[in-house]
This record gives C-alpha cells, structure tokens and sequence, in this order.
C-alpha cells in the first residue's frame, strides 16, 4: 500500500485519482465544516494538530486497517488553521481492487483518526 | 533545554490549563510517564480537572510505566476531535 | 433529498460538491474498470443499459434507501458504451449531514444497483 | 405496432437467446406476465436456459400475475451487472 498523509493550512483540493489500472474502486470522503455546530450557528471551526505525531498517527493508523481491508493507495489530507463553514477539513481517498475493501478501510480509518490523531478542533463564532 | 530535562508540550484544553504551550521538566534516574504526569498536575491544578488525557513520548503514544529521559519530547493530549 | 441520475455515453466528470453547509460528509465512489476480469486481460467492458427503467430504478432505490439513511442529495452518472479500461464506469456522490448517512446509503445504494438496475456488461478483449 | 399486440424488448443474454432485440406480441383478454413469459421461451428454446430472469412492465419489474395489455412495454431482463 501506497500512503500519503498531509496536514496542511491551504484549502483542500482532492487530487485525480491516479488510473491504476488494478483498483476497481476508488472511495473519496471530504468532511465539511458545518454552519451549525451544537445547535448554533458558527462561522467556521478552527484546527490545531501536534503535526509530527499526527502524520505519524495516520501513517499507523493506515498500516494496521490495511491488514484487515486490503487497500492499493490512501491518501489523506487534513487542514489546520481556521477552516470556514462549507469548506473541508479533512479529505481521504482510497484506491482498492473492491468497493468493499475501500469502504471498510475508509469507515474504520475515519473511527480511528477521531479517537486517536492529536488534532483539535475548536468553534469560531 | 536543560540536558537533565524532558519538554513537555500541552495542546487543546490542556495548554489552556497548563497556562503555557511548552516547558522544561527535569528528569531523575527511574522517572515514569505517571510520575511525570503527577508531578505535572501537582504543579498545575487545572490539569486535575481534564479527562481522558493521554501523553505521547516522542510522537507515540506512552504507557504508565514507560521511562522518561533527558531530551524526550513528551504531549499532554487531551481527547482529540479531529476529521 | 435531491436525485439526480444520469446514463451516458460519455466519459465521467465527477461534479464538485455544492458546499451546502448542511452537508458534514460528502463521499464519492466511482467504479473503475479494472484491466483484469476474472483472471484474464481485457481492454475495456461494454455497458448496455435499458436506459428509461434504468433510470427510474436507480431513482426508485435512492428514495428507498434515503428512508434508513437520511441523506441530503445524491447523484449518481452511469456510463454506457465501451469504457476502457482504467476509466470509471459509474460515480455515486452522496452529501449528508454525518458521514455514518452517507456512508450507509452509499454502500446500500451499490448493492441494490448491481441486483436490480438493467444494466448490462460485457467484456472487451 | 399492432394495437391489439404488447412490445416486448431483449437486453444483454437474452437478446442473443432470442435472436433479436425487440418483437410485438398479440394479447388476449386475461394474459398475464408468466403466460407471456411461457409463449416467449416456447417460440424461442433458448430462452429457456436462461436463468433469474425477470420480466418488467413499463419500467418497473412485474410480477407472475400482472396483466399484459395491448401497448404495454415488456422487457426481458436478465440477471443484470452494472456498477
């Protein structure tokens, strides 16, 4: 498996997938900053990551899921910094033989990057 | 930093608590993770109040009893929300 | 929720998110044909679809699927025609509030397609 | 088309088993889907090898006991494999 992890300020662009002409399934989530958060409005949700441990956390992360749900490439690409409503936070893609493989990878790597990436979020009013 | 000493970095709620980003913590011989940390919230009793806090050691995650030496670069991580 | 189906012959650009700041996750899968099809080499697969129920199916199980898993829009291009091998043959893209939504229509949504929409391939060699 | 006749259409294996991709078929007063279905696989025996094909009535699958009209598009619909 190919990963690429990057913790990044600029805006997301989700990048083309790469042809391979082994995947048969290439899965792309964005999360997408919401205008409610709690039940009140926000104007945009601020993000602070301790980037070392986090590149280093979703690089392991991506290894152990890929023993279970055999995946070809991931790639991953969170933002830091003040991030506006209606704009991503976070985009990941997987390229796999199967679309299960890629959803089940994609579900659970999500899972584990919420319970365990030192990155925090905090709303902007 | 000190030779004889570990840094320690607080992110999130933690850093509100702790008042501070960074510091230098000296070490001795047989220091753990846990002693660390209690050494930490003695100094800082807001720290008392977080919960589910976890430190790293040089960007992994530490156990309780892992040893602390000079020149280690330990994170108070509070729960994380990232994605 | 907003349905929007599509069958054509040509290739698939998958359009960009509509940034509705209802929408946290926004997942995209796009079906790639793979240059093996049960162990042998191809150059492409043909796709034959009875369009007008093609259609109308693919609206029928969005709407049945959108009442276990609330989404906000999906949108889904199939493409018909000799696809070669290494381009997509389909995109979904599903926008709803929390991605456990979108992830669960999205994942319904291929299994309900590939049982009961009339599409049909064949292998090009 | 013959106003006294329904339309069936052939797609992917079923159109090879039956030679063609589209014929009009006279209607009686009380046919239905699976009486159809019958007379096809008994004018065309290839038809008959055929397995999990279901029959649809304007656009939406039918059932064995849906009555066939005069006008009605029936199609033959092998099990299908998009995606």
């Amino acid at each position: 498996m190919t990963t690429e992890v990057q913790i990044q300020a600029a805006p997301i662009t989700v990048p083309p997938a790469t042809g391979d002409p082994g995947a048969g399934a290439v899965v792309t989530f964005e999360g997408v900053v919401r205008g409610m958060e709690n039940g009140q409005p926000i104007r945009a949700l601020h993000y602070e990551a301790y980037e070392p441990m986090a590149e280093r956390e979703m690089e392991r992360i991506a290894g152990e899921i890929a023993m279970e749900h055999a995946v070809r490439r991931m790639a991953v690409i969170h933002r830091i910094g003040e991030v506006p409503v209606g704009e991503a936070s976070i985009a990941v893609r997987v390229e796999a033989a199967h679309r299960a493989e890629a959803f089940g990878f994609l579900t659970t790597f999500m899972d584990r990057l919420k319970r365990d990436v030192p990155i925090w979020k905090r709303e902007v009013r | 930093m000190n030779e004889k000493s570990c840094r320690v970095l607080f992110f999130g709620p933690a850093r509100e608590a702790a008042g501070r980003e960074v510091m230098d913590v000296p070490v001795r011989p047989g220091l753990t993770i846990s002693d660390l940390w209690k050494t930490l919230q003695a100094d800082h009793s807001d720290l008392q109040s977080l919960r589910g806090v976890r430190l790293a050691k040089n960007h992994v995650y530490a156990a309780d009893h892992d040893p602390v030496v000079a020149s280690d670069e330990i994170a108070v991580i509070p729960p994380v929300s990232g994605g």
